[in-house]
């Protein structure tokens, strides 16, 4: 994450059409200008020049009001259908991806984002995209009504249940830039986002070959344990009483009964898809829901891994 | 059960017959629509019947505007009111219909 | 006004009684009808709203919308319309006689009004009965689909719920204010007080049926297919 | 300026001595005194007053819930309220602030007051029916309050499919039943304008003698009337979604919960509308009256709110360009929603030509209609921006947004309800307020609003996304600017609350016409009698005849 100064005035910019919205708005702004800082000065002028009892000349009688009334009302309209008219012709543009463009499928849910990239690889809530190069990103949500926030590329897209839309950006310098999820989506909306890393193609080629999937395994499985709510209610400080994850796996369990069980990765499985089938650990009640047919095969491997680098000191750690 | 009308002077007979004979004419009207409908979509005689229905649907409508409702009879205003919602659901219809023709 | 009346018709004097805060009697009439209209102006697009969500239903999933529309009771639906038609009849002989001053006439005829309405309401009930009976209720978790395989054709099926239950409380509040007012209209001297309230009710009732002209089509027949 | 300028009606009696006097009856304030009187009052001006109170509290609610959420805001990490509590403070500032104060505001209080006053009418053409839509608002209000009592929600005041039908774990269907019932309050009040309008002018109150007042809320009424329907069918379908599984929008079976946002937006849309034009026809009569002279082009002012209550239909889909609608839609709704930017114009720049060449009187009232039409202005041009295509796939749904709507309802609505609040304050009760402390509150509140809001406009093109419990640390600064401003805005807020109410027993006492303008609301006595006039009006005269002064200072007329 590069350094960010505590007040920005003008967000980053990433792309060419960044650059271009950013002229947009100037533009517009401009205009904008021109529009209402007369009227501002005018109300504040005649406040002045006509209050009651100065010395003025009130004559209205010469006042042609038709042709005022038909200019203003047309010029300042036919003046802002150039803004449609340009705004209109970038949105065309960031409709239609280029047949080249490398895609990238990403998947919305409560409350993270998933990608895959085109040679397999997957990663979650941030993204690695290289530069020069279009990327098409098609967007998918398994919920409720998500949407796919890049402000750097000045661009957005509702990720819509049932449906897939898309998006697409050739970015043109490399960084580390935000993402968010811009429709509000439930409790933790604002924790759904991540980073997106445009690298060169070489970075790029690299990180997918070497450290790439792996090295956010971890971070990953945590991110997909808070999103299937597994840590509401096991982690520390949760009002619900659940057995805590840490530092379970290849320990003792006692379970109700007086049955003693070493916690290895089979049982982890199991409590996850059907945690009321064999017996429950001793002292807890029946209240956890199966997650059978909810968690897909590779997220629950993700979150078993995790459990198993889940240690008591490094786990409360993490984010 | 005897009928109510033989009960009638033959003058009051006489404006019975004349004061209902709209309403009357109006129900027969609705019917011979409706069945033609029903014969449409029980048979299926042919593909897109569902425009010569809803034609036929949009007669009936405006039948009991004007005529049971008495639209016809009504001052401008009166009218105006009765044409403009259909108005609106154009607008309704047809703006969303330009997202879901166009997706 | 007709006040030659057979002897059992009471030929009753007909008007508006002058409420305090208008001029004229032209006046509170004028205001009453435009009121009802502007009335039905909202209804009229609380049911576009329903209807175009069929439009949408059939226009994002044809085959599912066909399929369902095979399901719903078509015949009962044939009938129910000619009821509510017959009902229009009735409430246009209503309305005629009031204005003639015939008041028993005029209550016998909003009578047999209410009476046709709760008919529909039978029928209504007894098509819901069968619907229960054929699996087509897709919304009780407890009760298989009869067309599960066709997830889509849930949503036509609920639109058809959500769409006749939503008539059907028109008309069941428009039988509850009908036998109210004739309640009413069967005391001497209502139609000198209040001859135009059987009116505006008319316009009302119309419309009920009107709704109805436009439900049937659109839920029961257009989606009809092979 | 001579007092008594207006000759007809009252003016042979001393507009200074409101007591009743044995020819006059009482004024509608005392003409009874019992609890009873009021709840079952069929008197418009009565049942605007039981309004005025009901919204009042709403806007309390709403503001304290903003003030949370500002709270909230000062640190990005989510210390002070975690994001649950978050969101449902958000969820209640938006669902009671649009359903609860926006919406009825100007409408249900100055609207039913006013409107048979101003055609010179005795009542509102259903008296039963206005109190019935009181008691309908009321219920609704309460529904909607059993959600937060128990609990609370979370949707945010859009309520969309399927958050809200199936993610959500919070008390959404008392809410949801709350606004639907609350739709049929706006619908009767607006039938009630809308016939009243047409049927009850007085004698010579010809169209084109209405004031525009009148005309901004037949033009809101047809709204309440066309619009208001539609969004009652969406909401009903999310009931019935959500309580019986009886779901047309619920994707898990191909539903499109786009669809939802296409009639909730058909609704939503036209009601910014209902917010924006009663506020603008509340300062269509507040700066002729304190300029002195007539409302520069009064038809094209008259029908610029029939343009904008009928474009307002057409734009809908520029809420939704980048939630999934086809581009073709986007591309219509973009061009389309320029247009209301004609209409706008209109207003804007009449109102500020009618001020040209007047004689000002800077009162309270014309504060506030200053400070209105500047920040309408920015208001309606940064709603050109989202309008733009390429500009609105960047800040969508960030705080730009939220800057943008704020400088519309609170720049726009809430400053108009405030300036016509004073500027009929002595007709409602016979009271004139303390003109110093009045003038400090407007002011503070123009400063503390652009504080709070100006830089969340920053703020959106940075990229924050709105409904955020927790933020990047690069936002906090200018959250924390915002945040202060919030507590100027709220000094602004509190200090007429103390004012007005105080000059209800001890404030001095109004006469019928204190600002000298025109308007048969201002012929009858202040408070005005049950039926509103004495004589019966006639109205010989065109719309704001304020007298002509061709040179020189404050004089007589020409």
């Amino acid at each position: 994450m590069q350094e960010r100064s505590a007040l920005e005035l003008w967000p980053a910019s990433a792309s060419s059409v960044a650059v271009e919205a950013d002229y947009l708005i100037l533009a517009f702004t401009v205009l904008t200008l021109l529009l209402t800082v007369p009227v501002f000065l005018a109300i504040s002028y005649f406040a002045v020049r006509y209050r009651e009892g100065v010395d003025a000349d009130r004559d209205t009688s010469n006042q042609r009001s038709f042709l005022i009334e038909i200019s203003w009302m047309l010029i300042p309209f036919l003046l802002t259908l150039i803004f449609f008219v340009w705004g209109a012709r970038i949105f065309v543009e960031s409709k239609n991806p280029p047949p080249d463009a490398m895609t990238v499928e990403a998947i919305g849910r409560q409350w993270m984002w998933k990608y895959q990239h085109p040679t397999g690889q997957s990663e979650i809530n941030d993204l690695h995209v290289p530069i020069d190069q279009p990327i098409h990103i098609r967007l998918t949500s398994q919920d409720v009504i998500h949407a796919f926030y890049l402000p750097a590329l000045r661009i957005q897209m509702g990720v819509v249940p049932g449906r897939t839309t898309d998006l697409w950006f050739k970015a043109n310098r490399t960084g580390t830039y935000r993402l968010y999820c811009s429709e509000y989506c439930g409790t933790d909306h604002s924790l759904m986002g991540g980073n997106l890393t445009i690298m060169t193609q070489g970075e790029y080629q690299e990180w997918l070959t070497h450290s790439g999937a792996q090295q956010s395994a971890p971070a990953a499985g945590r991110a997909l344990y808070e999103s299937y709510g597994c840590a509401s209610c096991h982690d520390p400080g949760a009002t619900v009483k659940a057995p805590r994850l840490a530092g379970l796996y290849g320990s003792q369990v006692e379970l109700e009964g007086g049955r003693k069980i070493v916690a290895d990765e089979e049982y982890l499985r199991a409590r996850i898809l059907n945690p009321n089938e064999n017996r429950l650990a001793a002292g807890y009640k029946q209240i956890m829901p199966s997650f059978a047919g909810v968690i897909p095969a590779d997220d629950l491997a993700r979150i078993v891994d995790y459990l198993k680098a889940y240690h008591s000191t490094e786990g409360e750690a993490r984010p | 059960m005897r009928s109510p009308l033989t009960r009638l002077s033959p003058g009051d007979r006489a404006l019975v017959r004349r004061r209902l004979r709209t309403p009357f004419l109006t129900f027969l009207a609705l019917l011979a629509l409706l069945a033609v409908n029903v014969t449409l979509g029980a048979s299926l005689p042919f593909a897109h019947v569902w425009i010569v229905e809803l034609a036929v649907v949009g007669l009936m409508v405006a039948i009991i505007l004007l005529v049971s409702m008495e639209v016809r009879k009504e001052p401008p205003l009166i009218r105006l009111f009765s044409g403009l919602g259909f108005f609106w659901v154009c607008i309704l219809f047809g703006m969303t219909l330009t997202d879901f023709l166009a997706r | 006004m007709n006040s030659r009346g057979a002897a059992h018709h009471d030929g009753a004097k007909v008007g508006i009684e002058l409420a305090h805060h208008f001029e004229t009697v032209e006046q509170q009439r004028y205001a009453a009808t435009l009121g009802i209209w502007a009335w039905l102006l909202t209804e009229l697009l609380l049911f576009a709203a329903l209807f175009l969500t069929a439009l949408i239903l059939r226009v994002t999933h044809p085959e599912a919308v066909k399929l369902a529309t095979g399901h719903l009771k078509f015949w009962i639906g044939a009938v129910n319309t000619v009821v509510l038609i017959c009902s229009s009849l009735t409430m246009s002989a209503a309305i005629e006689f009031s204005r003639m001053g015939w008041q028993r006439a005029m209550v016998r005829a909003m009578l047999a009004t209410a009476g046709l309405g709760t008919l529909f309401l039978l029928l209504k009930g007894y098509e819901y009965y069968a619907d229960y009976e054929e699996h087509m209720m897709p919304f009780l978790s407890r009760r298989p689909y009869e067309l599960h395989e066709s997830p889509a054709s849930r949503l036509f099926v609920n639109l058809y719920y959500v769409a006749t239950s939503l008539h059907a409380l028109h008309l069941f509040t428009g039988i509850g204010l009908l036998l109210g007012m004739t309640w009413m209209a069967a005391k001497a001297g209502f139609l000198a007080r209040h001859q135009n309230w059987i009116e505006v009710y008319g316009l009302y009732w119309h419309f009920i049926d009107l709704v109805w002209i436009l439900a049937f089509p659109i839920l029961y027949v257009v989606n009809r297919g092979a | 300026m001579t007092a008594g300028s207006i000759d007809a009606g009252l003016s042979g009696r001393d507009p200074h001595t409101p007591e009743s006097t044995l020819d006059r009856p009482r004024d509608y304030l005392h003409a009874q005194s019992t609890l009873r009187s009021w709840f079952l009052t069929t008197d418009h001006k009565r049942i605007a007053i039981l309004y005025l109170t009901s919204i009042t509290l709403f806007f309390i609610i709403g503001a304290v819930a903003a003030g949370v959420v500002r709270l909230a805001l000062v640190v990005p990490n989510g210390a002070i309220l975690n994001n649950d509590n978050y969101n449902k403070a958000f969820t209640l500032h938006g669902v009671v602030m649009v359903w609860f104060f926006l919406i009825p505001s100007i409408p249900a209080t100055f609207g039913n007051f006013l409107i048979p006053l101003m055609i010179g009418a005795k009542d509102l053409a259903f008296p039963k029916l206005n109190l019935t839509s009181w008691y309908i608002f009321m219920a609704g209000a309460l529904f909607t309050m059993i959600s937060v009592v128990l609990g609370g929600i979370d949707t945010g005041w859009t309520f969309y499919a399927p958050l809200s039908t199936a993610f959500s774990n919070t008390w959404v269907l008392p809410a949801l039943i709350g606004v639907t019932i609350v739709g049929f309050s706006s619908i009767l009040t607006g039938l009630n304008f809308v016939v009243t309008i047409h049927t009850m002018r007085a004698p010579g109150m010809t169209w084109f003698r209405l004031p525009i007042f009148v005309w901004t809320h037949y033009a809101t009424s047809l709204i309440f009337l066309l619009a208001t329907p539609v969004i009652t069918v969406a909401l009903i379908l999310l009931v019935a979604e959500r309580a019986f599984h009886v779901g047309v929008f619920d994707p898990a079976y191909g539903g499109d919960p786009v669809l939802f946002q296409h009639l909730f937006w058909f609704y939503s849309h036209p009601a910014v509308y209902i917010m924006v034009l009663p506020g603008m026809g509340v300062i269509s009569e507040i700066v002729p009256a304190f300029a002195q002279k007539k409302l520069f082009g009064y038809k094209f002012v008259a029908y610029a709110a029939i343009g904008l209550a009928s474009v307002t239909f057409f734009v809908w889909g520029h809420h939704m360009f980048v939630n999934g609608q086809s581009d073709l839609a986007s591309l219509v709704f973009s061009g389309l929603s320029f247009a209301v930017a004609v209409p706008s114009a209109v207003k804007v720049y009449n109102w500020t030509a009618t001020i040209h060449k007047g004689s000002l009187r800077l009162d309270t009232p014309m504060l506030y209609a200053m400070g209105y039409i500047g920040l309408f202005v920015l208001g309606g041009l940064t709603g050109l921006f989202l309008a733009t295509l390429a500009i609105n796939q960047h800040i969508h749904a960030t705080y730009f947004v939220v800057a943008h709507f704020h400088y519309i309802m609170v720049g726009g609505t809430v400053l108009a309800f405030l300036g016509g609040l004073h500027f009929w304050w002595p007709k409602f009760t016979g009271r004139m307020y303390n003109e110093s402390w009045g003038r400090v509150s407007a002011l503070l509140i123009f400063i503390g609003f652009n504080v709070t809001f100006f830089p969340q406009f920053i703020l959106g093109y940075l990229g924050m996304p709105r409904r955020y419990a927790t933020y990047p640390a690069e936002f906090q600064l200018l959250n924390v600017l915002s945040s202060a401003g919030a507590t100027i805005l709220a000094a602004g807020y509190i200090f007429p609350m103390l004012y007005l109410v105080y000059s209800i027993w001890w404030g001095r006492r109004a006469p019928g016409n204190p600002w000298q303008a025109k308007g048969l609301e201002w012929e009858t006595t202040s408070p005005p009698p049950t039926l509103n006039f004495i004589t019966p009006p006639k109205v010989p005269n065109q719309p704001y005849d304020y007298p002509i002064k061709v040179t020189e200072t404050g004089g007589t007329p020409a």
